[in-house]
């Protein structure tokens, strides 16, 4: 019987089938009969479901049968399981992904999408047809107008200008006792069957006859269908006489009409550029009223439970939906709908819009649907793979990979502290602004004084929005009398540029803004030996002065140095192009390492600072922390005769201060960021940053400290053991190392 | 029939009065929570809800249904808290069945500053009251073994997360039934197909409101719309800090077997979890874009299925369903917005964000106890409208799942 | 070859001028303009010394694009990969997102030059299964 | 999502292209200083239909583009 080559198996039956066989078809051919419910065999009712290749809700009659396959029928009376692999599937291939572009899309290849593609193609279009019956179905149409198919090859989505849903019609399902009995096919489905070849036993059919297919029709209209399991009889009832019959059958073929195929125009509908043509663009003709049965097979939703629902109010139909989940499951409404709203319309409503049609009409996996998508892009400096040379675990850090920790945070620590390190600090924001409005357009744009400011000096700055409040802080550097390099935090670099060319526009102001972030790399050269290690590399006698900056070559390199300092100790920050990074990173490596050089990452950086009271903002920072609330009140000049965010700034200091950042010591440990700051047992603030300081040998943390009776005092207790206020710095609180 | 046919809920719908003491504009779980806790909590019925479509068939209809409380801000850990207490006790008050489900919620992080950063939620969550514990990743395992703690060997391997055993889900539509119903059972009128298309407000007061069902006057006009509450403000001569966006979601088919927790990865953009019917349920972030159309986009099935199925492999041979949108009203600080206005006899109960259905019953015990009583309750007087004017604002990172 | 084995780090030179000053610059031997906006310019290769009638132009060595040459039997693949459409005249220039990674294009009769920003090249290497990915 | 806009300069992208700029309008008859400051900063019409907004085609060209949208499409 097993003819190799040449069989399914189905449930463990070896199934055989014939070439353009689907699976239903193969089934049927076989004699079996595993499914209940009137089958349409063209993928709109929810019966010949089966499990195929570990994906459920397969329908069999859109599925090619192919030799080896291994096909299990959906549980009778409950749902797959959940597939209980914790794992991805291993050896499995990559689901095919395209994106598409033409002019028309026509979906369907009856008649009327056979029209519409000719008629576009005459118009010199670009044409792309999908049929679900040739393997291409169309999943969703979305705005743009999009329309997402899955293809043998896989998910593609068309961009086009037009989209024309000529889907056809779909048969109405019977509505009665006996509906959910196996072998009962629509008219359509038992042509179809019939011309594969199938013998479908004896036939008797009820409505419009099915087309070449041998058999009896019964007189009157549908009552039901009778059988074990299978069906047996069908009866029917005289609509003159009230005499019912019951006419034996081996296959009951139903022919009630059909409607439109309309989940895909209604999807479309109010797209530009997109309609729908012949039968899907018509009207369904209501059918009527149901009295008995399955309305719902998906659900298990009776005629007898919604009038159980709208006897106790739920009188809309979105609420006989929700209340009976009717037209929820796998075909979506498809077998349903036409029944609901004709049950609604006979509460003496009108006949009710159909439910909305929502995406997807054609069942695709998560597998499917992530295929063609990324995860979000991390970006690397040019210095990575040095990096990871030398063993450091990266993390993502605004937008970045950085180097937390290079595997010994006492050797980073301590080389910034006594030696000298280097860091890769690339990430940084880095703009240049020309122009001949250029002093006057930071001076509005920044709450501190720019004009004063001479060639070759920088200026922290604070950058604040229209609310008053800071979103970043960075570096002004002067390089000419209308030429500045503005520098921001590593995660505001993308939005700072975006930022400053809106208000340069709505200004007005005559200046070029030119974002240098990616084209630059800068590597940080800090500790007390910084200054010797960079003398090797043969940077000038004369190094910039404590927030200075000059353009020097350093290892052959020509660099922009910046000494300033996040560390607090002597740090250049040497800016160069990206494609010199490596060159400089090793030269620093080479050149120092009788200097102990060694690079520290986010882990040892974060420490360094903090003992410093550097806020990072962020983290130390609220998104309506103003300066007052920093403690940076002295970053900000209301003399000034304006800056973008004064008016809110002046707003917000007439107001009593609420909340305000602050350092905070304690003997032991620190206790974690977020840990709650309490004064006499009440709420009082919490950690923002917070570390064991190797050099003072104490924890030092930033915290918000909420006012209490107008003032920032008492007792402060974290986790039970006492915290104090103290002024920061908490390292080098004069500046001398920086300055030295 | 199927188990989770309706089968206890019973309106009673009433003909449309010229007044009533009070008017709630819209009929979701807001504004029918508000009216509930005025009739049971107050004993204040002379209430009409008015809502344009059915009830619940806004936002309350279309949300991914997690209740928990385990935010970044100790106003909004109360608040939340709040709710998630009524929400258990909601079945044994109303005598209705919500399918409540204590299924408790995971948090992914993937990195030291997402683990410093849950590290952080739960001691904010524990010090006000909700059940928020830090996990190391062995512990995810355990409570979750289907995650992919590599996931998939890729950059997102998880290094921890929170774990709130106190979240749950409950089925939108009955929170608005059941509300509804009992409001109604103590002479609560809930009025559909009933839009409000003005204010009336003849001086600087709001004295009602115009319906194409004609003028209804008003005590007090409440605001628990959802989508539109810039535009019925805007009638009041209020503006709000409001922007409305998309918010999708989406289901795959029903599958046996239980998934039981809420899992969440706010850096990757994801969370799912398994309704009682076996759909497993999926959302991420708002759209970028302010919008009021429901339409679905495919981007989303995609950005939205592929952290999922990194993480959760299982979830990859899973076939999608239906997917859907709401439009959401995400106000600037990411908190919502309840109580006075400026213009006497116009409330509102508004910034739902993603995290309205989460608010409901809390929401509106404390904006009835407002009306009735009025004056703003300690629980929620920290969402007035008046903190932007007064610069104390509610930011709350930890207000989204998914969007930073 | 028309599949590149990977993005090389493309030196060339930025100019942010005024509008009508970058209009007036012409393209040097063997070289290409990119017009990145109105008041942006991208001229590949590096130039030695550039004339632009703007005393506060921005020239800046540009360092920040990697770039790799897709001869014209790749630009199907490519054309897969783009939610935009490529335009069909040439010689072209177009920017947009690429396998989800943002790009500028350089399209000539034999195909086209991709630029990515350095600091994603390698995303846009992977996303379009260039040489040999493994560690 | 699936919301595409025109670049003057590039031509049609997708939103994933592009970054939302909020045009602040306080009406005019918020005359007080402080008053129109509160509104420029935190409020919005949050228009329902045609809108004028800008977006930053950061995909692209990395320019401001002023472009009239209908928010309920």
């Amino acid at each position: 019987m097993t003819r190799p080559g040449k069989v399914i198996d189905f449930d463990g039956t070896q199934v055989p089938f014939e070439a353009g066989d689907t699976v239903l078809t193969a089934v049927f051919r076989a004699g079996l009969r595993p499914w209940g419910g009137c089958l349409c065999a063209d993928g709109d009712c929810p019966y010949c479901l089966v499990t195929l290749g570990g994906v459920s809700y397969v329908r069999a009659c859109r599925t090619s049968a192919v030799e080896g396959m291994k096909v299990a029928s959906h549980p009778s009376g409950g749902y797959p399981p959940l597939p209980s692999s914790t794992r991805a599937p291993t050896g499995e291939s990559a689901v095919g992904f395209e994106m598409v572009h033409c002019d028309t899309v026509v979906i369907g290849q009856g008649r009327s999408g056979r029209e519409a593609a000719a008629e576009a193609e005459e118009r010199g279009r670009r044409v792309v047809t999908l049929d679900a019956r040739a393997g291409t179905e169309a999943v969703g149409v979305y705005p743009g107008p999009e329309v997402v198919a899955r293809t043998p090859e896989g998910m593609a989505r068309i961009f086009s200008e037009e989209v024309v849903v000529a889907t056809g019609s779909v048969e109405v399902q019977p509505v009665c006792p006996g509906n959910q009995l196996a072998g009962i096919l629509t008219r359509r489905a038992a042509e179809g069957l019939a011309a594969s070849g199938v013998d479908l036993g004896r036939v008797v059919s009820v409505g419009r006859p099915p087309e070449g297919v041998g058999h009896e029709p019964a007189q009157g209209r549908l009552v039901g269908f009778e059988g074990e399991g299978v069906v047996r009889r069908v009866v029917t009832r005289d609509e003159e006489t009230g005499a019912e019959r019951a006419y034996p059958c081996d296959t009951a073929v139903v022919g009630l009409g059909s409607g439109p195929r309309d989940t895909l125009a209604r999807m479309a509908h109010g797209l530009p550029g997109a309609r729908a043509v012949g039968s899907a663009a018509g009207h369904l003709d209501r059918p009527p009223v149901p009295e008995a049965g399955v309305v719902c097979p998906c659900s298990e939703v009776t005629v007898d439970d919604l009038r159980s629902v709208w006897d106790r109010g739920f009188h809309e139909l979105e609420l006989i939906k929700r209340s009976t989940l009717a037209g929820t499951g796998a075909c979506q409404g498809a077998v349903c709908m036409p029944h609901v709203r004709s049950f609604v319309a006979a509460g003496g409503q009108e006949l009710p819009p159909s439910f909305t049609a929502r995406p997807v009409v054609t069942q695709i996996t998560m597998g499917e649907a992530a295929a063609g998508w990324y995860h979000h892009p991390d970006r690397r400096t040019a210095l990575h793979d040095e990096h990871l040379a030398l063993g450091a675990r990266m993390e993502r850090s605004g937008g970045w990979l950085r180097p937390w920790t290079y595997g010994d945070a006492d050797r980073e620590y301590w080389a910034v502290r006594s030696g000298v390190s280097i860091c890769d600090v690339s990430t940084l924001g880095k703009i240049l602004v020309s122009g001949p409005d250029a002093d006057a357009f930071l001076e509005r744009i920044y709450p501190t004084c720019i004009s004063p400011l001479r060639p070759g000096r920088a200026k922290y700055v604070l950058v604040l929005d229209e609310r008053g409040y800071v979103f970043d802080d960075g570096l002004v550097c002067r390089e000419g009398a209308n030429r500045f390099l503005l520098t921001s935090t590593s995660a505001g670099a993308g939005h700072f540029e975006m930022w400053l060319s809106d208000w340069a526009e709505a200004w007005k102001v005559d200046v070029r803004i030119l974002d240098r972030t990616a084209s630059w790399g800068a590597i940080n050269v800090t500790g007390p030996r910084s200054g010797e290690l960079l003398s090797r590399l043969g940077a000038a006698d004369w190094l910039p002065p404590f927030m200075g900056h000059t353009e020097m070559e350093v290892a052959g390199v020509a660099c922009r140095v910046m000494r300033l300092s996040f560390t607090g100790e002597i740090s250049y920050e040497l800016h160069h192009q990206a494609s010199e990074s490596r060159h400089l990173w090793h030269a620093l490596m080479e050149s120092g390492a009788d200097l102990g050089v060694w690079p520290h990452g986010l882990e040892v950086l974060e420490e360094l600072r903090l003992e410093k009271g550097h806020i990072l903002v962020g983290v130390d920072s609220l998104p309506d922390s103003t300066p007052r609330r920093l403690g940076h009140g002295w970053a900000v000049r209301m003399d000034k005769a304006d800056f973008l965010g004064k008016p809110a700034v002046a707003r917000t200091s007439r107001m009593e201060l609420d909340r305000l950042l602050v350092g905070l010591e304690m003997d032991g440990g620190p206790p974690p960021q977020g840990a709650i700051l309490r004064v006499k047992g009440d709420y009082a603030g919490f950690v923002t940053s917070t570390t064991w300081s190797r050099v003072l040998g104490r924890s030092v943390m930033l915290a918000w400290l909420y006012a209490r009776d107008g003032a920032f005092a008492g007792d402060i207790l974290i986790d039970g053991r006492p915290a104090r206020k103290v002024a920061v710095p908490f390292y080098d609180p004069e500046g001398s190392r920086v300055r030295a | 029939m199927n188990e989770f046919i309706e089968a206890q809920v019973a309106f009673g719908w009433e003909d449309l009065r010229s007044s009533y003491d009070v008017v709630i504009v819209g009929g979701g779980g807001h504004g029918l929570s508000t009216a509930y806790h005025l009739a049971t909590r107050h004993g204040m019925t002379n209430v009409a809800v008015l809502e344009r479509g059915y009830i619940g068939s806004g936002n309350s209809g279309r949300n991914t249904t997690i209740i928990r409380a385990n935010y970044g801000i100790p106003e909004a850990v109360r608040f939340y808290q709040r709710s998630v207490d009524l929400y258990s006790r909601l079945e044994e008050e109303t005598g209705r069945w919500i399918m409540h489900d204590r299924k408790g919620l995971l948090w992914l992080v993937h990195g030291t500053p997402g683990t410093r950063h849950e590290r952080a939620r739960s001691i904010v969550n524990q010090a006000f009251g909700a059940d928020t514990v830090y996990v190391t990743p062995e512990e995810v395992g355990r409570i979750c073994p289907e995650v992919d703690l590599n996931a998939g060997g890729g950059e997102y391997r998880v290094t921890g997360g929170t774990y709130s055993p106190h979240a749950a889900t409950a089925r939108h539509d009955r929170v608005v039934w059941a509300l509804a119903e009992g409001a109604m059972k103590l002479g609560v009128h809930v009025h559909q197909r009933t839009a409000v298309t003005g204010l009336l407000k003849p001086g600087d007061r709001v004295t009602g409101v115009l319906t194409d069902r004609g003028p209804v006057s008003a005590g007090v006009v409440v605001s628990a719309v959802g989508g539109h509450v810039s535009t019925l403000a805007a009638m009041a001569g209020v503006r709000l800090p409001i922007r409305t966006h998309p918010l999708q979601a989406f289901v795959t088919n029903h599958y046996a077997g239980s998934f039981r927790p809420i899992v969440a990865s706010a850096e990757m953009g994801f969370y799912v979890s398994q309704t009682p019917r076996g759909e497993m349920l999926l959302g991420a972030g708002i759209d970028s874009q302010p919008s009021y159309s429901y339409r679905s986009s495919y981007e989303f099935l995609s950005h939205c299925s592929l952290p999922a199925v990194t993480l959760l492999p299982f979830l990859r041979n899973l076939t999608i369903l239906r997917q859907w949108a709401g439009v959401c009203d995400m106000s600037v600080d990411l908190s919502p917005i309840m109580g006075y206005t400026g213009v006497d006899g116009f409330l509102v109960t508004t910034g739902w964000g993603t995290w309205g259905f989460k608010g409901i019953p809390a929401g509106g015990e404390q904006m009835a106890e407002l009306i009735a009583t009025d004056r703003t309750p300690e629980l929620i007087a920290p969402f007035s409208l008046n903190r932007f004017k007064e610069d104390r604002l509610m930011f709350d990172p930890g207000s989204t799942g998914t969007t930073h | 070859m028309s599949v590149p084995e990977r993005f090389e780090r493309l030196e060339a030179t930025r100019i942010v001028a005024d509008p009508g000053a970058l209009d007036g610059i012409e393209s040097p031997d063997d070289g290409r303009l990119m017009r990145l906006a109105p008041d942006d310019l991208l001229v590949l290769p590096a130039l030695a010394r550039v004339d632009v009638a703007d005393r506060y132009a921005i020239i800046e060595p540009e360092a920040g694009f990697s770039a790799a040459w897709f001869g014209r039997s790749q630009l199907a693949r490519l054309q897969a990969v783009s939610a935009w459409e490529f335009p069909r005249h040439r010689p072209a220039v177009a920017q947009g997102h690429l396998a989800g990674i943002p790009v500028k294009m350089l399209f000539d009769e034999g195909g086209v030059r991709v630029l990515v920003p350095a600091v994603l090249a390698h995303h846009l290497e992977e996303r379009l299964g260039l040489g040999d990915r493994r560690e | 999502m699936a919301l595409r806009l025109h670049c003057p300069h590039c031509g049609v992208r997708p939103v994933d292209e592009w970054v939302y700029g909020e045009v602040p309008d306080p009406p005019d008859h918020l005359t007080g200083a402080d008053e129109r400051d509160v509104d420029r900063g935190f409020m919005m019409s949050n228009t329902e239909g045609a809108k004028q907004e800008r977006w930053f085609h950061a995909g692209g060209c990395g320019r401001w583009q002023a472009i009239e949208r209908d928010t309920t499409i």
